[in-house]
């Protein structure tokens, strides 16, 4: 087995999770679209690694993964309080900002 | 390279001083600046008296200039100074100022009685705020007039549009709005051509000199001694792109739709100002840039240019006579003269370029006066259709007396100052373009048609009953008009201080693009013995009578 | 590097490619399932799958460290955040997959297969002839965990210390946006009760806990009063919508009878 | 060709007494300026001050005039007054200069002496009038122009007093504004003037590309040094006589004369009489250089002349408004003036004479209409008098002495200067020699005819007057003056012709009266002819109108040649239907034009990038997901463009 498949899947599991975030409504949903893209990507930064024989990409994947956490606090907190205000976690729903 | 003492800064600073004046005012004593403003503008007219007593006629080029690095990087100076030509035109805008600030002494008051609404996006208007703008607007086209760096040129020609936009905008009629952004949009479309022109020739220069530069004087120098040389596509490329902008902004048919809709929605003083001042930024712009950096393409395009002139002349005139509302009408009718302030300027001879350089000065207080008047009679019947008058003469003398007589010089009688003008450019353009001259000449019958036939249904007549309560001219307004007739029939009578200097800048404008002026058929009698060289102009009619003899 | 070794380089072992090949087609199958679930829960659990399998991939790959940080901090942390928030804003609803914009799944659909194989064609044609430049991440002397640590403090010692500020930002940022201020004064216990006993009708005891007296302790099964009859309040509500009214229905029924 | 030889022309400069000349410009201009200006300041002393200035010019130009007859003959009687440099341009000097010479101070005896009589009649006609103040500040203000358009020695200067006469005749035929009709009359009168003026215009241009300048000596020097092309000399006659057309109401730009009577009657006899309508050919004798070398416009002054002259005289048998009649007198007899000067060189000086006799006969009958009009209440319809000799004595004694002259009567003025234009009509020879000499006995006879007509109308007859008027003679001030025109008419064309003075004093300015060897028909002959032709058309009026009582209507059924001619020989008509209705229609479709096409570009422009931003809005649907989707899609072209990219290179 060649290590670049691993680049393959991680490929495939970033247009999955892109598919997901334009085909589903429900904001949650479509956040743990977005998780899965990064977490692609993160199989491909350490994969990169491993091909070029140094820690960065690893290092790299890591920061992927704080950042990710920072962002999905703060998605979730955005998501509740519209869903407070609007009781839909629709992101159709949130469709004020057009024309 | 300075000479003199800086008169154009301090001209240009003057009213800017005003305007910091006028912001320190409080609100509840904005009444005053009205004052603030009249006393700027007044101060700035007596300077620019003073610096054209100063001007030598026979002396530089330019004078009074200023040169200081403003844009090392690309080459961009603040570079100012005067030659006759700018001169003629900061006399006219310096002394049209005040005018314009006292025929708008009640403009920019606010309004007493309004819905709420219309207060709220009002809310930023007031005396302040209008005074500001007029003098700020003098600024800038002093400013534009005195600059002698093509990108310093550039940059105050679009902000010129700044001040006059809000005040078309925030104090102008019923459709104020649309005029304005028509306006504005127009003026823009054409400056962002100039900006496509200015930064060629700043490339083109800096191809063939080295250094780019926007100095006027520099390039002047390199296109005359042969180091700048544009090729005939660059020329005709960078000709249109400044034509055009200029087009719009003086403007030449079938550029000026904007114009009676600014015109007419303006207040009356902003009108004069755009119309009689800010406009002639688009002629001088023809003068100083168009024929003098690409002498080959203003000759090549000289006789298109005169077809929109020639167009021009006859169309604004004919469109003037079926117009109902009087701005629109004065509008129209400065379309008309703008062709022949063009048709002199490409006419490319001295008497052309004289005569529409004293046209354009002329053409300032003539259309001036004509809006000053019309606006003294919309502001009484509170309409501006000409069917609204009638009879204004019999309730209102003094008032019809001084609308005969601006209409009078828009129509350009004998003894008025427009009269010389449009003689000289109609002469100018008749000894090298025989038929456009003949053809335009037409344009003086189809005035006096506008104009006698809009006194005839005003002033003249039955008096109309809205008419019948018109009060004569007040003291202000007599002193609003009265300084402009005074003007107009003096430069008629004595139009020589002004030719003066105007007469050796335009024959070294001329010069670039034409060895010298035609020469008569016929010499005089003290040259009768010379062989007769210089037959390149008559009617190729019939043989010289000496023949036949 | 000799050439053998570089020949060598790009083929994973055996057993790696046994795990490869097992987890691979789960996390794809996974990952599709998530995009299709009707229940946000079920699309969790998935992600949960696939998580998972990545922290696999990543012992197998030599970031060990990794492995764990994304069973912690993914699986454990992140993946609870969105159950709990699923849990807050409710987890009854199932979602209609039925697409409102109109050309929005189709085209999604064609997009994705269009940047699929955009992404697989451009890795294909980078990694044509691709020699790497050795097999395994460079872990140093001392392993892993020693090396990343090494980086973080010394390369990437700006960038780590950006990161807390971010997490600290976030942390406050949470707090101010689930923040809700309270409408009125806050009232005290004793206030409570005073006013629940002025109410009346209430209970002044506590309410009777699920499955009291009741042939079933379940927790959604009501407690039943001395005459038999069901006790109201004492299924918290949420459960009898949760879980659908078998039970209470059933007591119902039972008592009815 | 008769080209004259003279020696070229110059100009002496001012000195004395003639330094004063520009004075007599400048008096008139600065009353006009008080009374304008002063409002009713003004109101109490204003007309004397209007009538004190003509008076004041009148009397420097009689000054002049003893001490130009007092130098010698030549060119030392052609004096040059340089004033101010007006407009000095490279290659185009133009000085603002006096020119005193034989030709102008003739003229300007002619304006400022029958001026001021015209003036202190009005003073009795305008008392009246609340405007009368205004009255006299335009009068003053036609006078100084008409003196500057005389006085001028240079085209461009003529031309500011050829237009400032245009002004001033617009100013005071609608005088009367709130009239329409007079608003109207003046606007017409200015509009046609200024088609005239157009061709005064080019002429000047033509000029200054021809010989580099505009002054009338270099002009007539390059004229006669030959140089110049015929036709170019040709185009420039033709183009001066365009605007003598329309100053002078010839044909076919006469048509604003009729309408210019709505302004007070003292302008219609001194603005459009005696004066401003002779301007034209004052301009065509005065350039008797260039048409010396022009003989196609020569030829064309005359026949414009011949044609207006029987036109006029038409015109005049139809109407029945007095001032109307007199009017179309007024073309036809201008129309004998440019036929004399459309004859050259020898017959400026007859033309002159008949222009000057015609000024004094002509303004006298104005002002007696004038003084009818004012004892009738301002009626103008002359079936409406009758038998006014027993009511009006001195108003019938003075019209008669003008009625007698423009006939041609022994020996009222009329009788020398017409006489002498027939003469030299029929002495020019050839076919055109005999056409223009019967067409002026035939003007004659037919002058008598509607002369006699309108003297029998008003003076003699049936009362036809309406009941609450009450016709009285008008006063004294009024009187005196029609009195001395009268006497002038009597005495001015013997005085004049009297060893062929006025011939030789014009010489300087228009060349030596040309010695004809041969008269056609001896003039003894010739004069009893004429007489017969106008004994014959007193008689035909008096057959016609006087032998029974005139109807106080017009007869509404006449025959379509009577019709016309009651229409001005439908020269409004054709006016309206080839110049104002195409060009309504014109201005109309133009202003349609300019709002749809022009400025339907510039906003169907501007709708169109509106347009297209609101639908390209309507893709901002809100919607993140098709946001995102749109990212994707984006992310995917730019990612295939750079592997097309990266295969292609």
């Amino acid at each position: 087995m060649d290590i670049t498949y691993y680049l393959y899947l991680s490929a495939v599991l970033f247009t999955i999770g892109a598919v997901g975030v334009l085909v589903r409504r429900n904001a949650i949903v479509v956040f743990m679209c977005v998780e899965l893209m990064l977490n692609a990507v993160n199989l491909s930064l350490v994969t990169f690694a491993r091909m070029n024989s140094n820690l960065d990409g690893q290092v790299i994947a890591f920061f992927v993964m704080v950042v990710a956490a920072a962002e999905v606090v703060i998605g979730l907190a955005i998501i509740m309080s519209i869903f407070r205000s609007r009781r839909s976690a629709s992101v159709d729903d949130a469709n004020l900002l057009k024309y | 390279m300075h000479t003199g003492f800086p008169w154009v800064t301090v001209l240009g600073v003057i009213p800017l001083v005003g305007v910091v004046a006028i912001m320190l005012l409080p609100r509840a004593q904005e009444a005053q600046a009205k004052v603030v403003a009249l006393g700027a503008s007044l101060v700035t007219m007596v300077g620019s008296i003073v610096m054209a007593i100063a001007y030598e006629n026979d002396g530089a080029r330019f004078q009074f200039t200023q040169d200081y690095n403003w844009i090392k990087a690309f080459g961009a100076h603040y570079a100012v100074g005067v030659d006759g030509i700018a001169l003629a035109l900061i006399l006219m805008t310096t002394v049209l100022a005040p005018i314009c600030i006292l025929a708008s002494w009640h403009d920019g008051d606010r309004p007493v009685v309004d819905d709420e609404a219309d207060e709220d996006a009002r809310a930023g208007r007031g005396p302040r705020l209008f005074f500001s703008l007029l003098l700020a607007t003098e600024t800038l086209v002093i400013g534009v007039f005195g600059a002698l760096d093509v990108f310093f040129f550039y940059v105050l020609f679009e902000a010129m549009l700044i001040p006059m936009y809000f005040l078309i905008g925030s104090f102008g009629g019923p459709r104020r709005s649309y005029a304005a952004v028509k306006f504005l949009l127009y003026s823009l479309a054409g400056g962002l051509l100039m900006l496509v022109a200015v930064i060629g020739l700043f490339v083109a220069a800096s191809h063939q000199l080295g250094t780019g530069t926007f100095d006027y004087r520099a390039l002047l120098a390199a296109i005359d001694s042969g180091k700048l040389h544009l090729s005939h596509g660059e020329q005709a490329a960078l000709f249109l792109g400044f034509f055009i902008a200029f087009a719009i902004k003086a403007p030449l048919w079938p550029f000026h739709t904007w114009l009676p809709d600014a015109a007419s929605e303006a207040p009356t003083g902003t009108a004069v100002m755009l119309v009689g001042v800010l406009d002639k930024v688009g002629t001088f712009g023809f003068l100083r840039f168009c024929i003098p950096l690409f002498p080959w393409a203003a000759r090549e395009f000289a006789p298109w240019v005169m077809v929109l002139c020639v167009i021009g002349v006859l169309y604004g005139a004919l469109v003037a006579i079926g117009q109902k509302d009087l701005k629109r009408l004065v509008a129209y009718s400065s379309v008309s003269h703008f062709g022949f302030i063009a048709l002199g300027v490409f006419a490319f001879t001295t008497q052309g370029g004289s005569g529409a350089t004293l046209y354009m000065v002329n053409h300032g207080f003539s259309t001036g006066a004509l809006f000053l008047v019309v606006g003294f009679m919309a502001t009484r019947r509170g309409s501006r259709l000409v069917d609204d008058f009638g009879g204004v003469a019999k309730v209102a003398p003094w008032l019809g007396a001084v609308t005969l007589i601006a209409g009078l010089s828009a129509l350009s009688l004998p003894g008025l100052s427009t009269f010389v003008s449009e003689f000289l450019v109609l002469l100018g353009t008749f000894t090298t373009h025989r038929w456009f001259a003949v053809v335009a000449t037409f344009g003086i019958v189809l005035a006096a048609v506008y104009v006698l036939w809009m006194v005839q249904r005003t002033i003249h007549g039955p008096v109309a009953p809205a008419v019948e309560g018109f009060k004569d001219l007040s003291l202000r307004e007599t002193w609003v008009i009265a300084p402009i007739l005074a003007v107009i029939v003096a430069l008629g009578v004595y139009p020589k201080p002004i030719l003066d200097f105007i007469n050796p800048s335009i024959e070294q404008t001329n010069s670039i693009v034409r060895d010298h002026d035609p020469v008569p058929s016929v010499p005089e009698l003290s040259q009768t013995n010379q062989v007769d060289t210089t037959l390149n102009i008559d009617t190729g009619i019939g043989a010289p009578i000496g023949s036949s003899n | 590097m000799n050439p053998v070794l570089l020949a060598s380089a790009t083929t994973a072992p055996l057993h790696e490619a046994m795990l490869f090949w097992i987890l691979a087609p789960v996390m794809v199958v996974a990952a599709i399932g998530m995009v299709f679930a009707r229940s946000a829960v079920h699309a969790a659990m998935l992600l949960a799958v696939v998580m998972l399998s990545l922290a696999a991939f990543y012992t197998t790959e030599h970031a060990p460290f990794l492995a764990v940080v994304q069973v912690v901090v993914y699986t454990g942390a992140v993946l609870m955040l969105f159950l709990f928030v699923l849990m807050l804003i409710g987890v009854d609803s199932m979602d209609s997959l039925v697409e409102t914009l109109r050309g929005q799944r189709a085209a999604a659909m064609a997009v994705g297969a269009g940047f699929a194989v955009l992404l697989v064609a451009g890795l294909a044609g980078a990694l044509d002839g691709f020699a790497p430049n050795g097999f395994g991440a460079d872990a140093g002397k001392n392993g892993n965990v020693t090396g990343i640590a090494h980086l973080l403090f010394s390369r990437y010692v700006f960038a780590f210390e950006a990161t807390s500020a971010l997490l600290i930002t976030a942390g406050l940022g949470a707090m101010v946006l689930a923040h809700r201020e309270p409408t009125g004064e806050r009232k005290s216990q004793k206030q409570r009760m005073l006013d629940r006993a002025a109410r009346g009708g209430a209970a002044a005891a506590p309410l009777p806990g699920p499955g009291v007296y009741a042939d079933h302790d379940s927790v959604d099964t009501p407690a039943l009063l001395p005459d038999g009859s069901v006790a109201p309040g004492s299924v918290p509500a949420y459960l009898q919508v949760s879980a659908g009214r078998s039970h209470v229905d059933a007591v119902d029924h039972e008592l009815e009878r | 060709m008769t080209s004259t030889t003279t020696a070229a022309v110059q100009y002496a400069h001012a000195t004395g007494v003639f330094k004063l000349t520009f004075l007599l410009i400048l008096l008139p201009a600065i009353g006009a300026a008080v009374l304008l200006l002063g409002g009713k300041r003004t109101n109490a002393w204003g007309h004397l001050l209007g009538c004190a200035m003509p008076i004041g010019s009148f009397v420097i130009a009689v000054i002049e005039f003893f001490a130009l007859i007092g130098r010698d003959g030549g060119e030392n009687r052609q004096l040059d007054q340089h004033l101010f440099s007006w407009v000095p341009v490279a290659g185009f000097h133009v000085d603002a200069n006096v020119l005193l010479d034989p030709l102008s101070i003739c003229f300007v005896l002619l304006i400022t002496g029958v001026g001021s009589l015209i003036h202190i009649y009005s003073i009795g006609y305008m008392e009246h009038d609340p405007d009368r103040r205004r009255f006299f500040g335009q009068l003053n203000l036609f006078v100084a122009a008409m003196l500057l358009l005389v006085l001028a020695d240079n085209y461009l200067v003529l031309y500011v007093g050829w237009e400032g006469v245009g002004l001033a005749s617009y100013l005071l035929i609608g005088f009367w504004h709130h009239k329409p009709s007079a608003a109207v009359a003046a606007k017409k009168a200015f509009l046609v003037n200024r088609v005239g003026d157009l061709g005064l215009s080019f002429a000047v241009m033509l000029m200054f590309t021809t010989f580099g300048t505009v002054a009338f000596d270099g002009v007539f020097n390059g004229a006669s040094s030959g140089h110049a092309r015929t036709g170019t000399m040709t185009a420039i006659g033709l183009l001066l006589l365009l605007g003598a057309c329309g100053k002078s109401a010839q044909a076919p730009l006469q048509s604003w004369l009729l309408d210019a009577m709505e302004g007070p009657t003292p302008v219609s006899a001194l603005i459009h009489a005696a004066t401003m309508v002779t301007a034209g050919v004052y301009l065509v004798a005065r350039s008797g250089a260039i048409y010396d070398v022009a003989p196609h416009a020569r030829l064309l002054v005359e026949i414009v002349g011949g044609v207006t002259l029987v036109m006029g005289a038409i015109i005049g048998c139809a109407y029945d408004d007095i001032k109307k009649v007199l009017a179309a007198s007024t073309m036809s007899q201008i129309g004998y003036m440019m036929l004399a000067v459309g004859f050259g060189p020898g017959a400026y000086a007859i033309g002159i004479l008949h222009l000057l006799t015609h000024g004094f006969f002509k303004a006298n009958m104005f002002l007696g209409a004038g003084s009818v009009m004012h004892g009738n209440n301002d009626e103008v319809n002359m079936r409406r008098y009758g038998g006014l000799r027993h009511v009006m004595p001195v108003t019938f004694m003075t019209f008669a002495f003008g009625y007698l002259a423009i006939i041609g009567m022994i020996p009222f003025s009329g009788f020398f200067s017409k006489d002498k234009i027939i003469e030299v009509a029929l002495d020019h020879g050839g076919a055109s020699g005999w056409i223009f000499g019967i067409v002026a006995i035939a003007g004659a006879g037919m002058t008598a005819f509607y002369m006699t007509r309108l003297m029998l109308m008003t003076f003699f007859g049936n009362k036809r007057w309406p009941r609450d008027v009450h016709p009285h003679e008008s006063p004294k001030v009024m009187l005196v003056p029609m009195a001395i025109l009268a006497a002038g008419s009597l005495v001015l064309g013997y005085l004049l012709i009297l060893g062929g003075s006025l011939q030789h004093f014009l010489t300087p300015s228009v060349g030596p009266s040309l010695e004809v060897g041969a008269h056609t028909i001896s003039p003894v002959v010739l004069s009893i002819i004429t007489l017969a032709v106008v004994a014959g058309g007193v008689g035909a009026a008096w057959w016609i109108i006087g032998r029974k009582p005139v109807a106080a209507e017009q007869a509404p059924n006449v025959r379509p040649y009577a019709h016309a001619t009651r229409r001005s020989l439908t020269g409004d008509a054709v006016n309206e239907a080839v110049f104002m209705r195409p060009g309504q229609y014109l201005t109309r479709a133009l202003v349609y034009f300019d709002n749809r096409g022009v400025d339907g570009i510039v906003n169907g422009f501007a709708a169109g990038v509106g347009g297209t931003s609101a639908r390209i809005r309507r893709v901002q649907t809100g919607f993140v997901r098709s946001y995102a989707l749109s990212m994707l899609g984006g992310a995917l072209a730019i990612g295939t463009t750079v592997v097309l990219l990266r295969v292609g290179s």
